[in-house]
């Protein structure tokens, strides 16, 4: 059958065409544009030969940031042009699955090399070429300000040199080197880089965090989960899904109040973010040290609320005004009796500082604060249920309930907005949840105690530096033990979404006010006088601290068995779950 | 008990109401008078050797021919058994066939009788027009109070199961489409 | 004042920290003024977060970390959503204008310009000399949280009981459903 | 806070102010709510208007009839032998009872009952059962998802998979079987039918108490439903309520056990409500009763498999079944439907057509109880209550 | 620009003031001239603050600071209480309409 076009698809496809052409000749119009600009810059430059002395007067420093800005500009538009010119090619070649886990393993080794390389460059600016700290005092008021002198290049450059472990010492006589050293002396600039850092680490959560949930959910309830999107087990699925709901309507509901419905889900998705800042990761590896970091990050979960209801309360919809007022009560409740829950860590610690709180529990995991006395170990209980409250997650999940309130305050969302919301609500969670292994599991430290890592390089006698960050990081502290506690806390909390019912609105609070309350109150009052019963310098009670070591090793065993059992309940359903579900294969029916 | 002790019971409480019985078919019921149709309604129930406490389902039928619709009460009597874990009894089942003239449908109804019988006669009166008089859920109509329709728009007119219902070809601006325009289109 | 002197002193951070200051004042500035100008109820509330959030700021400039945590808890956190609960049981519908007459904005705002310029003229004519009036002794080093908890329980004790038998009283107090 | 009511104290000057003070309490407007026809707790398309004050349910007042497709003005036009595709529609989870219902209607009014062989009736028995537990699988995993629990949704229907590939082996169709017809059943067993269903019931047994296990114990499901939606006996049989429903409020009544129900030889013991977690026909005994039917099912089943072995040979479907005419007499035939009494009432006037035929739909009847049950509960209970009454809107509406 | 000291704080206090001040005088919404004291008590903070920081030094200010938004918290809530009963009586929250008892 012969394909008609019609009239009016017939004029489209050419005027596509020659746009397509006009793109690819103005793009590359551009890119040969920038020639002529890094031939003049460098000539004047004469980059091989200038020394990094005399890069001191501003006329020379502004030369290499031109010449480089046009290389890549020009790569950038040549880069464009091409890919509309061969975008079929380009097209087949991506499509290849592999092609594009390739891409996203470069990606993410890239990311980790690039990641590492500038620590290892700070650590020597940092050591070797910063003058001594100098101190000033501002006159009147006595506070000692710290700040580094700002020219790099009082004591020059030459002779010196970044030694990389692996890749040995590079010398920095070339001025190329110096040209990237140079701006990282600037606190602002490792700001900039740690911000980068930080929202990298935020944007990969939900990433992975939706993917997650969906898999361990399809595993819960005897189905694969995404298997397509992306190729092994659909790794892309948030990708996907995230793209296709950048391109949903961009819907505001009539007669709602238009301003606040578009502002809403920002107010719901900043807080969470930058409770990241007070978030420490590793002793060394936080965006700020705030000294009230505990009650900062409170803070921020407490302003999502007002998110919520403004969401609910502009979308002009009787059913997102119901989840809105039950997430106010809810969540403002809650945050009573998870304050409380946390000053009980901070007590047992004498510090309000996070990682002062971790380095107190780093002697071996019968140290962490979950085992320590009894108090703790319900504090991190009624802590862990106090989050769930507040992060709007499993029984809890009211807020957005969807056999009642159709989908909560989130009815009229769609599309982005929509995703804006679930990504701030996966990013509290992973805050909770971190929170929760700072305080209860020793955060970053090892299940080992700190000691051991001495003893055994002392044992092994280990002398090449890397192995030995490797041997102190497995056996001390890391902060990939910090990330696997948090996300193993994550993995509980979608373990319980998938397996309870929601629990009624007057439940919620009835729970909240005449159950969690009380409870946390008198788990506080019994960790004080326990405290006090312990330590040295109070009453130093001989009994009391006999009873506390039995039960703290009782405690410890517990939450060993508890791991093992977890893992060989996995096992156990991992080695026949052919037998527990597909045994009747259907196609031993007759007539099939 | 059989249907024909339940006539007799019924005769000699309720004696010229009661006009008419019909056993020989396979749906043996009697015939009441539409006006004396509650207080019977409610003997029945009241009534310590009958006990009707369940009324299964009430049928509007059209009878075009003798301009007649009828409305059949099926109705049982549910009794414990002796103790607790032994079943429940269905006795005395038995119908009650009510006449009401075609033009001017009238039966009073018998909501308070039975609750079931609320939806039952809202659906006959939406579907095949008989009016049961002071139902609970009454509304104001055309001729004084009729039950408030349960399937159809509250505002539809004409009721689909009669058997001279002529199809309406069109309702708020939406057509109707039958076969060959047939006004009683058969399928 | 003796700003010369520290003029040399002043490193980037320094800098940066006057360029947060001016940040954060226009930030809650702007939202005060918001709160001034906007006639929907629902969204001065707003406007109002956006004055705490600027306040909030302001104060971890100048090193009170623990009082800018307590105003974001507390009054971001706590306060407002009262406000917003009570807009929300207390109002037919949020967009009703309640629309005072002109003559009443005009007097107003000029009286609260007014007082403006008063307040200003008198910290800034320097008459009132504030070093002379400082009692204490100032501290070496930024007041750590714990100094201002300690200071809570000891030498404020009192004001402190005060306080939480306030709240008890509100709770007491609220009689909505 | 809901039960919590503080009651202000009275004004003690009210008298003085201006006199439109009426009530002390805060009077905020009650709302009119939509939990309309395109709403996830409704099963269908049903639109309840709830009258609220905050988040309590003052009044609840179903409306019906957005699933009406005139099934019985069809029936007017239709031989019996071709109705019976419209009987699958009506409660689309259990079409294989509704085929049963309206052919032993039709098969009594004409008197071709006496000529259906044993082996028809063992293979009817055995269909109908199966769809039972098909039934009461979906109601179970939605009654889940209403309350927030999403994984016994998928449990349910893993298992209803595979009742559903025996009912396709059987007759080719998945919902709507129309296997069922007058004067017996459309053709025979496939060979490996009996051990199949066998190693199913196997199979599917110990599953139900897994169910028991994951959300019928779980504290936070008892919490929900336990005394919440109380019908007392007397209200269930003023209502006309049937079947789960009846028997949730403690009414041992299940017209299988009836003399004439085909199902004498069965021995199997009929689950009633006793008030286990909370008071006797709340929605936790409406729902346990559903679940624990499905284990009588088995029971029936197994004993109508092993009977099934010793009728090898007899022919399934009668002649006649096809030119049937109808006598000018009528009839009204009710059998246990798993959501309650479905009675058909047929009227013939000699002609192969018949003059009148009436669903009662018990979901019809079961919806009605909700006008009274959802007076001054919570929101979230509505979507619990109207759950445990398992209503299919396509026999509420024929 | 002049470095950032005492002066720039107590304009800014100033000025939240003065804005508090009217948006109290000019609001006849009773919830309005709430915020327009949270302003003013927002402002009077400010100053505590920036005293205790280039002033004194101590930690006084601070815990005054403290005290204020305390109170500012249970002030809020009786104030809704207040309005509550208020729009009970009078079906609205207009202050102007708040004349019942002129007799």
């Amino acid at each position: 059958m012969a394909s008609i076009t019609l009239p009016w698809v017939q004029r489209d496809t050419e005027k596509l065409s020659n746009y397509r052409e006009k793109a690819i000749r103005l793009l590359a119009f551009i890119a040969l544009a920038h020639i002529p600009i890094i031939l003049g810059a460098w000539f004047l430059l004469d980059p091989l030969s200038t020394k990094p002395a005399d890069l001191q007067d501003s006329k020379v420093l502004l030369v290499p940031p031109l010449c480089l800005g046009s290389i890549g500009g020009m790569l950038l538009f040549a880069g464009a042009a091409f890919a509309i010119y061969a975008y079929e090619l380009i097209g087949r070649v991506l499509s290849a699955p592999w092609v594009a886990f390739i891409i996203f393993i470069g990606a993410i080794f890239g990311i980790v090399i690039g990641v590492w390389l500038h620590a290892e460059i700070l650590m020597t600016v940092q050591r070797d070429w910063m003058p001594a700290k100098e101190t000033s005092v501002i006159p009147f008021v006595g506070i000692e300000y710290d700040h580094t002198v700002q020219s790099i290049y009082q004591n020059n450059l030459e002779g010196k040199s970044v030694d990389f472990p692996l890749i040995g010492a590079i010398s920095i006589d070339t001025p190329i080197l110096a040209y990237l050293m140079f701006p990282l002396q600037f606190p602002l600039v490792r700001d900039l880089v740690a911000v980068g850092g930080i929202i990298g680490f935020i944007s990969l959560i939900p990433g992975f965090g939706i993917w997650w949930e969906r898999k361990v959910a399809g595993r819960i309830q005897s189905r694969m989960g995404p298997m397509r999107a992306g190729g092994w087990h659909g790794w892309a699925q948030s990708a996907a899904d995230g793209i296709k709901l950048a391109f949903k309507e961009d819907y505001v509901p009539p007669g709602g109040d238009g301003v606040l419905f578009r502002l809403a889900p920002y107010i719901t998705f900043i807080p969470p973010i930058c409770a990241f800042i007070a978030l420490p990761f590793a002793t060394a590896w936080v965006f700020r040290d705030l000294d009230v970091a505990l009650i900062f990050i409170l803070a921020m979960l407490g302003i999502e609320v007002m998110g919520v209801i403004l969401a609910g309360w502009a979308s002009n919809n009787k059913w997102s005004v119901y989840g809105a007022m039950r997430e106010a009560c809810q969540m403002v409740s809650y945050e009573i009796p998870m304050g409380m829950a946390l000053l009980i860590p901070v007590m047992t610690a004498g510090s309000l500082s996070l990682t002062g709180i971790a380095e107190a529990q780093s002697g071996g995991f019968w140290t962490w604060f979950v085992f320590v006395n009894p108090w703790c170990f319900l504090a991190f209980f009624l802590y862990y249920v106090a989050s769930l409250a507040s992060c709007k997650r499993a029984p809890f999940d009211l807020p957005e309930s969807e056999s009642e309130l159709v989908a909560g305050f989130l009815t009229e969302y769609s599309g982005f907005r929509w995703s804006m919301f679930f990504f701030g609500e996966y990013v509290a969670m992973y805050v909770v949840c971190g929170l929760a292994a700072i305080l209860f599991l020793g955060g970053w430290m090892s299940p080992f105690p700190a000691s051991s890592a001495e003893w055994f390089i002392a044992q092994a006698n280990i002398e090449n530096g890397m192995l030995q960050t490797l041997v102190k990081s497995l056996l001390a502290a890391n902060p990939i033990w910090f990330i696997l506690k948090a996300t193993f806390l994550f993995f509980v909390q979608l373990w319980i979404r998938w397996t309870l019912p929601r629990i009624r609105i007057d439940q919620v609070l009835y729970a909240c006010v005449q159950v969690l309350l009380p409870a946390t109150m008198v788990v506080l009052l019994g960790n004080t006088l326990w405290i006090l019963g312990v330590s040295e310098n109070g009453l130093n009670l001989g009994w009391l601290i006999a009873i506390d070591g039995i039960i703290n090793k009782i405690l410890a065993a517990a939450g060993v068995l508890t791991l093992v059992g977890i893992v060989g309940i996995a096992a156990y359903g991992y080695r026949n779950n052919k037998k527990l579900v597909g045994w009747l294969a259907v196609d031993q029916l007759p007539g099939k | 008990m059989a249907p024909e002790e339940i006539a007799e019971i019924l005769k000699d409480t309720f004696g010229a109401s009661i006009t008419d019985t019909e056993f020989e078919s396979a749906h043996p019921r009697v015939v009441v008078a539409a006006d004396a149709w509650p207080e019977v309604a409610a003997f029945l129930r009241d009534d310590d050797r009958l006990q009707l406490n369940f009324l299964r389902s009430i049928s509007a039928v059209d009878y075009l021919e003798d301009d007649k619709f009828a409305a059949v009460y099926d109705l049982a009597s549910y009794r414990p058994g002796k103790t607790d874990s032994d079943a429940w009894a269905l006795t005395n089942a038995v119908a009650v066939q009510v006449w009401t003239d075609r033009n001017d449908p009238h039966i009073p109804s018998v909501a308070h009788v039975w609750r079931a019988a609320d939806w039952h006669e809202r659906e006959a009166y939406d579907l095949m027009g008989v009016i049961f008089d002071n139902h609970p859920d009454s509304v104001e109509g055309l001729n004084g109070f009729h039950p408030r329709r349960i399937l159809c728009p509250d505002d539809w007119e004409g009721h689909p199961l009669q058997k001279d219902y002529a199809f309406p070809m069109e309702y708020h601006g939406i057509p109707a489409v039958t076969e060959l325009n047939q006004t009683r289109p058969i399928h | 004042m003796d700003s010369v002197a520290a003029e040399q002193g002043r490193s980037l951070k320094d800098h940066m920290d006057d360029l947060a200051f001016y940040i954060f004042a226009a930030i809650s500035v702007a939202s005060a003024f918001g709160v001034v100008v906007s006639q929907n109820i629902v969204r001065t509330a707003l406007f109002l977060l956006g004055t705490l959030g600027g306040v909030a700021g302001l104060y971890f400039l100048l090193d009170a970390n623990l009082i800018a945590v307590i105003q974001l808890i507390v009054y971001a956190g706590g306060t407002l959503i009262l406000i917003v609960f009570g807009i929300m049981l207390t109002s037919k519908s949020p967009w009703a204008e309640f629309k005072p007459p002109k003559s009443q904005i005009v007097l107003a705002a000029f009286v609260g310009l007014l007082m403006f310029i008063g307040i200003t003229s008198l910290t800034l004519s320097g008459e009132v000399n504030w070093a002379a009036r400082a009692t204490k002794t100032p501290l070496a080093t930024s007041p750590k949280v714990a100094e201002a908890g300690e200071a809570l329980l000891t030498t404020y004790l009192v004001p402190f009981e005060v306080d939480l038998t306030a709240i008890g009283a509100a709770y007491l107090a609220k009689t909505e459903k | 806070m809901a039960d919590v009511i503080l009651e202000s104290q009275p004004d003690i000057n009210a008298d003085l102010s201006s006199d439109q003070i009426q009530q002390q309490d805060l009077q905020t407007e009650e709302m009119l709510v939509n939990m309309g026809p395109q709403h996830p707790a409704t099963h269908g398309v049903l639109r309840v208007v709830l009258r609220t004050d905050g988040e309590m349910v003052l009044e609840a007042v179903p409306h019906i009839g957005y699933l009406h497709r005139c099934a019985e003005k069809i029936g007017e036009t239709v031989a019996p032998y071709q109705y019976i595709p419209y009987t699958d529609r009506m409660d689309y989870l259990a079409g294989m009872n509704n085929n049963l219902a309206f052919a032993q209607a039709v098969e009594k009014l004409t008197g071709l009952e006496s000529e259906i062989t044993e082996r028809t009736k063992l293979i009817r028995i055995v269909f109908a059962e199966l769809n039972r537990i098909a039934s009461h699988l979906v109601s179970f995993g939605t009654y889940g998802l209403d309350l927030g629990a999403f994984t016994p949704f998928l449990y349910a229907f893993r298992e209803r998979e595979y009742i559903l590939d025996l009912f396709e082996s059987a007759c080719g169709a998945r919902l709507t079987y129309s296997y069922i017809t007058v004067g017996g059943v459309t053709d025979d067993l496939p060979e490996r039918f009996v051990d199949i269903t066998r190693e199913f019931l196997d199979y599917f047994e110990p599953k139900v108490h897994e169910y028991n296990l994951l959300l019928s114990h779980n504290h936070i499901f008892i919490k929900r439903t336990a005394n919440v939606g109380v019908i007392t006996a007397q209200e269930a049989l003023d209502y006309g309520l049937s079947g789960p429903v009846l028997r949730g409020s403690g009414v041992n009544f299940d017209l299988r056990k009836q003399p004439g129900s085909g199902y004498e030889e069965f021995d199997f013991n009929v689950p009633v409500g006793q008030g286990e977690k909370g008071t006797v026909g709340d929605c936790w005994d409406r729902y346990i009763v559903r679940v624990s039917e499905m284990l009588e099912s088995v029971k029936i089943i197994r004993q109508a498999l092993d009977k099934l072995d010793g009728t090898e040979g007899q022919e399934t479907l009668h002649k006649k079944g096809k030119t049937l005419k109808l006598p000018a007499d009528e009839i009204y035939y009710e059998i246990e439907n798993p959501r309650g009494q479905l009675g058909f009432f047929v009227r013939g006037n000699g002609s192969a057509i018949p003059d009148r035929v009436k669903a009662r739909g018990p979901s019809f009847c079961n919806l009605c109880v909700t006008e009274k049950v959802c007076e001054d509960v919570l929101l979230g209970d509505v979507a619990a209550i109207i759950g445990s009454i398992d209503v299919v809107m396509g026999e509420v509406d024929r | 620009m002049l470095a950032v000291g005492l002066s720039h704080y107590l304009v800014l206090s100033a000025l939240l003031f003065s804005l508090g001040v009217v948006c109290m005088a000019t609001k006849r919404n009773a919830i309005g001239i709430l915020i327009g004291v949270e302003l003013v008590l927002n402002s009077a903070n400010v100053n505590l603050i920036a005293f205790s920081k280039f002033q004194t030094g101590l930690v006084d200010g601070q815990v005054f600071a403290v005290f204020v938004i305390l109170l500012a918290a249970a002030e809020a809530a009786l104030a809704i209480a207040i309005f509550m009963n208020f729009y009970n009586n009078l079906q609205t929250v207009d202050v102007d309409r708040g004349d019942v008892l002129r007799g």
